[in-house]
């Protein structure tokens, strides 16, 4: 694994900032009515996302959930797209179908983002074991929250990708809550032990990273999809990380000890990456110009025609 | 009579929201009962997704409101564990769409094990699962599921169409001794009516209810569709047709006699539901009628989801769902 | 016609047993597609709790065929994963009753993917389920579990009642670019008949099987039904009843115009279903035609199993099923 | 704890041998038929059952499974009642409606045998938090196969019971298969750990024992009663066994490598006991007697009367 360039990680500085710009965007044009439904807001959480996703070859499948902005912009999606899918519209990514809790654009290897917590978990196993059966240079990246570690697909993909040694890496966006529970009161481990450690009982490699350091992100995705693809096994990866926002649109977070908050941002993912490249001054400049990507974007999404029931009825089956 | 629904309450009841109503239900059965405990998540400290447990944590305490893992078919386990050693557990499944990921649990043990034990045991628990579209929610958090466990012999299936139904169903829920699955539809919660508590106002388990009475045609609805319907007969009564609006209240058992009863009378049945028809209790009342050679003036007409998935797009979600003035012009239709 | 089940075969077919059908659908499958794999329990080296997989995995190798952990929706949701990229799976969930633990696979998860995305992937997993009484296995190996996805839009429900059927279906399914399950039933596994093999023996989607033409009376079945309802009309025409035997095939697409076609023609509709009426296909045909209005000479009837849990003592059970002489009943009643 | 008296070591060994017996004649009136379906038989594995069982109060609970013969006789179930369920007859423990893989009698505790694979793990973790919140000396034991801790169920049920101390023991017969496949085939685990490390996951305690030894499996089930009761936490108990017979009737088990059963039988666990009480001279005549009462008993059941299709609805719904 060579490291990134300074060009590399400049990009990725540039793609955090555009995904907390977009998901600020999100916000702003929920309250304007243009967002029907909920919305699950990443913000705090684009380092494990760019990270990992800037580990990954451009075959590689991506398994994502409700909360996937981060993953579908990280992985290049076009910002029209991404705006008109959230609004709903025909010119959605996703023909205005799948809503904000399911943005993929399956050319750039996105396969799903289900509702359903843990759901994805086998799906991507199964994408992984294509990867293998297939001798193919690929993986399955699947993202999931700390919640998802307690149900049943879990465990069973859990221990079928390491039994079949499925080309696929597991990565656990540890925001530290589920929705207003924190993830300790649903989740039995061993004292002060991480979640990744329940790789162990499976005999899976794991390890836990700093989810707000994208570059110590990409590093342990890097080597996990090694590992993967050279027929060595899944790996069970968790990356600390922080919601700034509430669960969904209508949650304050009043769950939350005072100063929990403070104390992350002061961790900010894209202020960690800037100083790490050097880049702390130009954050203001990539800013404001990415501002103006994301407000034409919005505009030009907002304008999309809706879909008709009979576009609908088309995607339901296949011919 | 949708002032039924949305006014000025009748003496001795308050005016509350559907979901405060089931918050009630849940604060009444728990004072009542100390065996009654609830399992879900978010539900504790937090109060709930859609703060139908709100204060209950406090009052009740720790041992009696639990926070979950999300795990549904594993809460589902352990309420019948509970239930089988004396307790009487009420699981909260956040939306219908996560219920199948909790079937094992509620449509193949909770049915089944007093059975198989010969009536050795029973299992009183209580599923409540919201569901129901309009939210804009999207296909993976949409469905009522309402008609989902039909053909699982064995559990009680309630659907709550006004506070009333909420508060009534999940009380007689809750105090029945076996498995009840009680349906709730999101877009109500915050809609209010009229409500009498008390532990006399549990529903009769099985009961249908005549939300409206009328002479002309019967319409037979659940959850969201019965306001719906009963929007429609308001704006039917200025036309000449005198609606009768029937809240099914329970889809097993279901009760075939009162529709029958008012579609005898009325010679017209029109079925209004929020779920493809295929499948569905619109289609087993139907079938039922057919196949006992009810007689009616003409063919029975279902209102239902047309055949495509769920998606978020306002227009697409608004199409899909059943409308007052779908449902209005189904009864045009039977009328002419 | 029962002799088309059972004895000597057409020009060109072969008589085997309906699991050995299944064997063979597997395997044209998987040599005239190298993307086709099997999953389940047993099924590798073991060749299957029903033998339906014998000798494949030494045929065909690991890569291809795979002995799984239990742990059904984990490898429904995997065939899914596996689906979205290319490949052809087929799991198999070794009872029917074990269905409910993979839900969320099969029913949440497999039908919606393809349409959240708004078209851009597609899911071509075939679900295979072995279900049905008889065997006097109790109340949770017995269901035939034919309807518990009816509500679940967006999957293709297909039900074997002769070998040519399992084969046909089966090998349909397969090459269906959607998610399907098949049903089969344990009680004929045993069960000769005549065989078509070859890549032009798909079944068409959607498309009932006529089993017996018949003038009098149109007996509508599935599964072990079909013969039942062949076996009675044999006994039917001595006493000069006429019976067409409609073998119903897919529950979804469901077709109800060949069903409609026929009772027009012989103005009687029988249902026989080995499952409760409520909620399930029969239901949903008889409401189909009622609402379509179709004219029928007597009202139709439902032979459906009471709504009792099935226990495994043989006279129980015997009492439960729906028998030949219980559907030869029923189509003498609608010609009285 | 006390260790178990001479009696109660002496009563074992009769329950032991009363169950090999009773499983054998299960055979026999199978091959005459008489056992309308199948049956899953449990000749090698009636120490787990014995002992484990030995270490209950009376007040306790049992979850088991279809393989549930042994179970049943060493609580104590009535012979005739066994027999005539197994039967389907009226007069069987549970009316005839659950058959040989639903043998339970609630009057003992046993509170229910599913069919489904892992289905009992989360009920039995409800029953033991009836115990925690009533504060009663009261666990549920719980038995399992090593095939069932694949299935979500398992996981689901363990996190919960570690997370608010359920009092529950888990205890994990590994037969060495599910039904054809050996169990390492389709269970991930480090490299020659037991199943019982899956605990760890959880933070659960959890141990190995000798399944074919009686007296051993007691000390461990005692000590993990001991634990749940004192609100200490459920614990992960793996008994190594074997099961003599195939899966269920129909299988002959010819996935068996040569050597492996008669290996296993060289540690037969009723020769264990009684070696390791002195009474090895005492089997036969143990056996002689015993096989008197299981005669007859099979006998009396066979008179049982059929019950009726109006008895059986009434066993759907309480009232
Ligand atoms: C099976 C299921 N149960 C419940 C929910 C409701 N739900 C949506 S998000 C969520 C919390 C998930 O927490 P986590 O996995 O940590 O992901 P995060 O939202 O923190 O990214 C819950 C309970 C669901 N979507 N699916
Ligand atoms: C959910 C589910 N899947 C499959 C089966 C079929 N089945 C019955 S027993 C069995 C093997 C179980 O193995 P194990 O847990 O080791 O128990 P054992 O039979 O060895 O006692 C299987 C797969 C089932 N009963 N339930
Ligand atoms: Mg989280
Ligand atoms: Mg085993």
């Amino acid at each position: 694994m060579t490291a990134p360039s300074q060009a590399v990680l400049r990009s990725w500085l540039e793609q955090m900032v555009l995904i907390r710009l977009a998901e600020d965007k999100v916000m702003e044009i929920y309250m304007q009515g243009l967002v029907p439904g909920t919305v699950h807001l990443c913000q705090g959480q684009e380092a494990a996302s760019v990270g990992a996703i800037g580990a990954l070859s451009v075959d590689d499948w991506l398994l994502c959930t409700y909360r996937g902005h981060h993953h579908a912009l990280a992985r290049g999606m076009d910002l029209e797209a991404f705006f008109a899918e959230i609004m709903g519209r025909d010119t959605g990514a996703c023909r205005g179908m799948g809503g904000s809790s399911y943005v993929i654009d399956a050319s750039l290897g996105m396969i799903g983002s289900p509702a359903i917590i843990g759901a994805g978990i086998p799906v991507a196993t199964g994408a992984g074991m294509t990867a293998r059966l297939r001798g193919e240079d690929r993986i399955a990246m699947c993202f999931f929250g700390d919640g998802a570690c307690n149900i049943g697909a879990f465990h069973e993909a859990l221990n079928m990708a390491q039994l079949w040694r499925s080309q696929v890496v597991f990565l656990i966006e540890n925001n530290q809550y589920g929705e207003y529970t924190p993830f300790r009161d649903s989740t039995a481990l061993p004292p002060d032990a991480p979640i990744a450690h329940r790789a162990s009982a499976y005999g899976m490699a794991h390890t836990v990273v700093d989810g707000q350091d994208a570059i110590a992100v990409h590093e342990v995705v890097a080597q996990a999809r090694a590992q993967a693809v050279a027929g060595d096994g899944p790996t069970l990866i968790e990356a600390q990380t922080y919601r700034y926002r509430g669960h969904s649109r209508t949650d304050p977070g009043a769950y939350r000890p005072p100063g929990e908050l403070d104390a992350w941002k002061e961790r900010d993912p894209i202020g960690i990456l800037a100083a790490r490249i050097g880049a702390s001054g130009e954050v203001d400049e990539i800013r404001e110009r990415l501002q103006r990507d994301v407000d034409e974007a919005a505009d030009r999404a907002a304008e999309g025609p809706w879909p008709t029931l009979d576009q609908a009825r088309n995607y339901v089956f296949a011919d | 009579m949708s002032s039924q629904t949305e006014s000025a309450a009748p003496g001795g009841a308050e005016v509350v929201t559907y979901r405060e109503a089931i918050r009630l239900a849940l604060d009444d059965a728990m004072a009542a009962d100390e065996t009654v405990l609830l399992l879900g998540e978010d539900i504790a400290k937090a109060g709930g997704p859609f703060k139908t447990t709100v204060g209950l944590y406090d009052k009740y305490g720790a041992d009696r409101v639990f926070d979950t893992p999300i795990a549904e078919n594993g809460f589902c386990g352990i309420a019948l564990g509970m239930a089988l050693t004396g307790l009487r557990p009420v699981t909260e499944i956040m939306f219908s769409d996560f219920l199948p990921t909790a079937y094992d649990a509620i449509a193949m043990e909770l049915p089944r094990w007093r059975f198989m034990s010969g009536g050795q045991t029973s299992a009183p628990v209580t599923v409540r699962a919201s569901g129901g579209g309009g939210g804009r929610f999207g296909a993976q958090t949409s469905s009522t599921g309402e008609s989902w466990f039909l053909q699982f012999y064995g559990l009680k299936i309630a659907v709550a169409g006004s506070p009333q139904g909420a508060y009534g169903l999940l009380r007689a829920a809750i105090a029945h001794n076996n498995p009840v699955v009680v349906f709730d539809h999101k877009a109500m919660h915050l809609r209010k009516g009229p409500l009498v508590r008390g532990d006399d106002r549990l529903a009769e388990v099985g009961k249908a209810v005549v939300a409206r009475a009328g002479a002309d045609v019967t319409v037979v609805a659940s959850l969201l569709m019965v306001h719906r319907s009963l929007e429609a007969a308001e704006a039917l009564a200025s036309e000449g047709i005198d609606v009768e609006v029937i809240d099914i209240s329970w889809l097993r058992p279901l009760d075939v006699a009162t529709v029958a009863e008012s579609a005898a009378r009325t010679g017209r049945l029109v079925i209004a539901e929020e779920q493809y028809h295929d499948g569905g209790w619109g289609a087993s009342i139907i079938s039922r009628l057919a196949t006992a050679a009810a007689p009616l003036a003409t063919p029975p007409v279902a209102v239902s989801m047309p055949e495509i998935l769920i998606s978020h797009s306002p227009p697409l979600e608004d199409a899909m769902i059943p409308s007052a003035e779908r449902i209005a012009e189904a009864v045009r239709s039977v009328c002419r």
